[in-house]
């Protein structure tokens, strides 16, 4: 069963010629993504003579962006900072809110998981809390926490923490009977059955929803900074509104994408990495 | 190819009629699923008794029933009527005395081949000492011939090497009866073959496990491994349709047997038992 | 230096929140000046979000003081614009005039300046699922009052028009998609929606009542309570940057300064143009120039600090007027209540200030020469 | 082959037995979901009294939530409309903004699905627009089309496309291969393919796309009218909220909850109907 | 069971040497498929010719290849190297000339079992009127057996009565070459006979589809069914080990033929080749 696999090395190995080859690869995977990003520039463009002057240009953006991103950690008082202070700001929020989300989420969604019962009597007030905007949930949180940060940070966690919720339930709801009916026939303890049964079978399932859970963290930050005020991206992007400088806002939006993919990129490595070590790659 | 502990002197004949204590009794068993208003009947009427020392196979059509009887055994789902006696104690829940090897292995896949043995040993072995464990679980794995891959994960393995990962791990619980459950369905003509040598290999070789009940599509594996076949009706509502007696003299030579009369009568008159 | 002078005084900062208006520029002039630190208080000033936030934050102690509507207090405490019985207190009035009412540019050519007889008829054509729609800032705060006694004073039905509340900074860019037919808000922002070209001030607040209240420097009453020598201290340091603010020649400066980034983010021209009383209405109406009494004012002497009872009352009969409220509260306790008389009259006298007597005379309204008297709002 | 199964009703029938087995069963179905709401109401006894009287008890809410629910639909002029008519403005936009914004979805989806190259190149664009909040987008599509309830549908539109988007991806992706070569050995034309191989494969996903893309409209239409005005759920909770009524904040978000609930459960029988028709249930 | 349409009156036997055109011809046939800076060799050096009315099966171990040879046939894969030609013509693109059977049927789950068939008739029978393509669609299922379940859904079938409605899609094509990639894999043994039966019946009761290409794992399969088996060393990098000519006279009968020396010299063969 040994697997001897032949190679064939390409035939040329000559250093120039490796250079070409490495260049040429490297521009393989980036044109794909040059040409996506020059199509939405396109976009963007037309949208901005569409608006006659309104919606600014992404090169006015460009260099709006480059001018926040050039001194991005100034600090002139409470109500001006650089734009790195306000993303700071805003991922403590997020990472916050979304951390005690998917505390909240995880264990929730490992007993609602293993119980039809539990599951009968909390899907519909889940289904109904799912859908509530963060926006109606700070008053609320502000009434209960009489602060407004907390009250940011609860907005966030009970908007983000569904997915994670959803996606443990299903996870542990889904692990394949047989590998509970091995837990039974070798009589696992409850903490083997978690530890080495449970966790790692919904762990895909629960990493996904943390990773959903954090795009909707992110998505949230606005509406409640923007409500509460004070610091971060989402303020920030309300407050360039209220001064009409959209190529801020635009800039700002960019940012938020970028830190949101970059994060969602952090997680799909972290699932790779998991999906090659359960099949021994690593 | 793997090590035999203890030898098996007397090969395993035919009943012994009158046997003082069966080590698996079943009478007049049934199952019945819930379905819509009424419910849905599976199994009745299963009369069945095992002695220690015997190796069974179940056939049948699909959908007869009969991984739902074994998992009755197995005590991994309940039964409907009658009563169903393991040395003499009504089976309750499942318990490593009745082990279990499913169709598709199932190893635990983020864990070692080690690892997934190991897990069952410290957890079922919990007189021995740690060092007895870890000895056990290496023996194990020596006698199904894994010593090299030991540290592999399931997905690097092939299937007939999985199945003897799971083959190992329900040995290594020294069950008193193994239950497999068409261990050997989901691989080639060829690793089949070579795992039944094994299994027969491992039960011949290790006084503690001497009985096992095995679900089987395979004709000719059943004449091969078997004492006795129970063939089951077709389903659903089925129940056993006859037990035939397979008087083989162990150690049993495939290539010879395969010309034998018994082997071809055999062979014959299960084909026409399960063809109508 | 923030959390140093904390560790000083051993206190946390005081938070003072104000929202991006033109007449937030007393509190944020007395940080600037560096009044706060010679008075020996490290207060920090913090931009809010809307006036609802306002309100939750000192109502949570968030917020030790701020910038706020006159009304916001009276609102809150009699339900209009908050739950009912919480209380929010007044130290001291932060500045008169300065408010505006704005139309959009098809609507405010047809209507003109200051007289608005000519609206009823301009927008009772409207059909019923597309009625005139205005924006005030908070419920029950200066600018919804502004807004429906204008109204009725040009004989529009208050229940007839859609009357929404949308944050100050955010009048404009509303105006803008044509949603809205006219707002009432503190400058600059009816200063900018001129210059954008997309509306235009058809009312100036102080020719709607010259002198009347309209910032007042609110706290949450724990804090009054707890640390009222500190709070003195923000009123005085407050007090002196209004003292400087009305010299017409530092209005540049504070126009500059409050123009930024971190403070009201609104181009300076347009903050300094109406803080010194040269009004640009809007292409058809003109321009209108106010003495410097009749504009924006932050002091006189004192004159417009005091906060007057007389005005308290009558805030709440306009919410009784207006159908905001269902009966009449208890005018005279209310106005006690939310009312620091003792407090201002302590830091008057410090500062050697002649404090008016609040003795609830009769006074006229300019638009409409109706005379209230408070001791019988109803 | 003919399957014939053996039903044993069950022993007694008498009616009286029968009813009472009857309602036994929905009491069996209903206790659940009861306990599961008396569970939720308890919390929020518990967070009512926490917040020393400012969070509203439930009961106070039912009481106004009743009061709301006894007229939906009066209408005493612009300021004052009953919730009927608030939700009623706030479905219209979801619906138009969602299917909008799955018109765009599908399609793409189906062609990002059968080009790897066209997924190079957007993946990244779209992973930067998609966690951007829609309070962020609100600004540039008033910039854009100049009309605030055009705004709102946009903004609703280009946060809630995303996992229709995705999931009309992953669908048309996943179609097994075998399904790919039976239409190629069979010469199937590119019309035959699409209505009978792509579109009835990918179904199922689309399908939890376009659903999941209907809680985040819903989710964000209260933050789009909060910022426009006017009508709908999102003005009437912004409304209450500057009136400080928590009580009526919690009526929207139950009636919020309750709406989005109902449009996720038509969504899972619509996929349940489908899949028994797949099969050939019915 | 089926109705004959065309029987065919001579049977197949073994290779005419000095045919002039054959229906197949696989020349230095190679594939390798990219991995990490170089690429792995899947096949190579395959040179295969087949008949017209040839049965032909393919047997090795798994991963070998034997997929990979046939998707090539079908066009369904490209080839690296070397030179296949069907009917002297280059294999560049899928044609229903070559019709596929997949192991796991490959039906489309949301379409009855006669709208499967017809899809394909209609998209391929184009110079077919409306009413002959039903005619056709009806007449394929009918000579499978499934004229009472053509308005079932494949989740409704048993797999054996899923494989048929794939036998007749295929057939109602009108291919030339029929390719079959262990079309009876995944069904139980008795399942398996019963369709072997069939497929030889369509075949010989076919003059249009003459010629039968199928991989198998099973040994007994290939020798019953085959005029030639293919032996594939193991992969990667396999080739063809060896052709084995099956001198068997059709029809073929199984039970006799079992007892046949001809037949149990061919198994044991093959049991060598296989084994190492
Ligand atoms: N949980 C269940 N609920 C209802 N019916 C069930 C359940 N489990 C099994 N069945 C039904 O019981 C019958 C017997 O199933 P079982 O799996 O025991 O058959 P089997 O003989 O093992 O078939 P196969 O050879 O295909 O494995 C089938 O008709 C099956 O549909
Ligand atoms: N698209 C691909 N890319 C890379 N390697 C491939 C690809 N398809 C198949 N292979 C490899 O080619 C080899 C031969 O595969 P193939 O499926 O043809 O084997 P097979 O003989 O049909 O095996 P089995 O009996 O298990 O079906 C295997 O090692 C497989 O991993
Ligand atoms: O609240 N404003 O002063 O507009
Ligand atoms: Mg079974
Ligand atoms: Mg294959």
């Amino acid at each position: 069963m040994a697997q001897m696999i032949e190679v064939i090395p390409r035939r040329e190995s000559s250093a120039p010629t490796f250079i070409r080859r490495w260049l040429k690869a490297i521009w393989q995977t980036l044109s794909p993504v040059l040409m996506g990003m020059l199509i939405l520039a396109g976009l963007w463009q037309v949208a901005a003579w569409i608006s006659g002057g309104t919606l600014p240009t992404p090169l006015a953006t460009a260099s709006t962006l480059r001018d926040l991103l050039s001194d991005p950690f100034y600090d002139n008082g409470p109500n001006d900072k650089g734009i790195g202070i306000q993303l700071m700001a805003s991922l403590g929020r997020v990472f916050t809110g979304w951390g005690i989300g998917i505390a909240i989420a995880i264990p929730l969604g490992m007993l609602l998981g293993s119980s039809a019962t539990l599951r009968k009597m909390l899907a519909p007030v889940i289904e109904i809390l799912r859908p509530v905007s963060p926006l109606a949930w700070y008053p609320l949180g502000l009434a209960v926490l009489h602060n407004a940060p907390k009250a940011v940070v609860f907005a966030i966690v009970i908007t983000s923490l569904w997915p994670t919720l959803v996606n443990t339930t299903m996870g542990v709801q889904n692990i394949p009977a047989d590998l509970k009916a091995v837990s039974k026939v070798f009589r696992f303890s409850r903490w083997r059955y978690i530890t080495k049964v449970l966790l790692p079978a919904a762990f895909p399932a629960i990493l996904t929803g943390m990773r959903l859970s954090m795009g909707i963290a992110w998505m949230v930050i606005v509406a409640g900074e923007m409500l509460a005020g004070g610091t971060g991206l989402g303020f920030f992007v309300w407050d360039s509104w209220n001064a009409l400088s959209l190529e801020r806002v635009m800039s700002a939006i960019l940012v938020i994408g970028i830190t949101g993919l970059a994060l969602d990129r952090l997680f799909s490595l972290i699932g790779q990495r998991m999906a090659a070590w359960q099949e021994g790659g690593h | 190819m793997a090590p035999r502990l203890l030898p098996r002197t007397t090969p395993n004949t035919a009943i012994l009629p009158m046997e003082p204590a069966p080590l698996l009794e079943i009478s007049s068993v049934g199952k019945n699923y819930p379905s819509g208003q009424g419910q849905i009947n599976i199994l009745h009427d299963i009369d069945l008794t095992i002695q220690s020392g015997e190796f069974i196979s179940f056939i049948g059509h699909s959908g007869c029933g009969k991984s739902t009887l074994l998992n009755m055994i197995a005590g991994l789902t309940s039964i409907s009527t009658g009563t169903m006696l393991f040395d003499g104690k009504s089976i309750a829940a499942p318990s490593p005395e009745r082990a279990m090897v499913f169709q598709h292995y199932s190893l635990l896949p983020w864990l070692s081949v080690y690892q997934n043995v190991y897990e069952a040993v410290d957890s079922v072995q919990t007189e021995m000492s740690k060092a007895e464990r870890k000895a056990l679980t290496n023996d194990v794995l020596a006698r199904v011939g894994l010593s090299n891959h030991i540290h592999k994960k399931p997905m690097q393995l092939s299937g007939g090497m999985r199945q003897r990962v799971a083959i190992a791990r329900a040995f290594a619980v020294h069950p008193r009866m193994l239950l497999l459950d068409e261990p050997f369905g989901a691989l080639d003509a060829l690793t089949r073959g070579s795992l039944q040598e094994e299994l027969l290999g491992l039960w011949s070789g290790d006084a503690r496990t001497e009985t096992v009940v095995m679900v089987t599509h395979d004709i000719d594996e059943a004449i091969y491994l078997s004492d006795r076949i129970v063939v089951f009706s077709d389903g659903p509502g089925a129940t056993i349709k006859e037990v035939i007696t397979v008087d083989l003299p162990r150690p049993r030579d495939k290539q010879s047997l395969m010309n034998s009369p018994t082997w071809n009568n055999l062979r014959t008159h299960l084909l026409l038992s399960l063809h109508c | 230096g923030g959390s140093e002078s904390a560790n000083e005084t051993g206190e946390r900062p005081i938070k003072i929140g104000f929202i991006p208006l033109t007449d937030c520029a007393s509190v944020v002039m007395a940080h600037t000046l560096g009044l706060y630190q010679k008075y020996g208080v490290n207060v920090e000033v913090v931009k809010e979000a809307s006036w609802a936030n306002v309100r939750d934050k000192l109502l949570t102690g968030d917020l030790d003081a701020a910038h706020c509507l006159f009304g916001m207090p009276f609102s809150v405490y009699t339900g209009v614009g908050g739950k009912a019985e919480s209380e929010l207190k007044i130290a001291m009035i932060l500045n008169q005039n300065g408010q505006g009412i704005t139309l959009s540019s098809a609507l405010a050519k047809e209507v003109g300046y200051g007289d608005p007889s000519k609206l009823k008829a301009l927008i009772s054509q409207r059909p019923a699922d597309k009625p005139a729609t205005f924006a005030g800032t908070f419920p029950g705060g200066t600018h919804d009052i502004w807004l429906r006694y204008w109204l009725a004073a040009a004989g529009v039905d208050q229940n007839s028009v859609k009357i929404i509340t949308i944050p100050p900074p955010q009048m404009v860019a509303n105006m803008r998609i044509g949603e809205m037919d006219g707002f009432c808000v503190g400058e600059p922002w009816n200063g900018v929606a001129v210059k954008e070209g997309i509306g235009e001030t058809v009312l100036t607040t102080q020719d709607l009542w010259a002198g009347h209240p309209e910032k007042a420097l609110v706290v949450n009453p724990s804090f009054a309570e707890k640390r009222r020598d500190d709070l003195k201290k923000v009123m005085k340091a407050i007090l002196e940057a209004s003292k400087w603010l009305d010299d017409f020649n530092n209005r540049s400066e504070a126009a500059k300064v409050i123009g930024g980034q971190a403070y009201v983010n609104a181009p300076a021209d347009v903050i300094e143009a109406r803080l010194k009383g040269q009004y640009n209405l809007g292409a058809t109406l003109g321009e209108r120039t106010f003495e410097p009494s009749k504009s924006m004012v932050f002091y006189q002497d004192g004159a417009v600090n005091a906060p007057q009872r007389s005005h308290a009352i009558w805030f709440m009969a306009q919410y009784v007027r207006f159908g905001l409220l269902p009966s009449a509260p208890d005018y005279n306790a209310i106005a006690d209540k939310l009312i620091m008389r003792d407090l201002y009259a302590e830091v008057a006298k410090e500062m050697s200030l002649t404090v008016a007597g609040d003795d609830l005379q009769p006074f006229t309204v300019t638009l409409d020469q109706q005379t209230f008297d408070p001791k019988s709002p109803s």
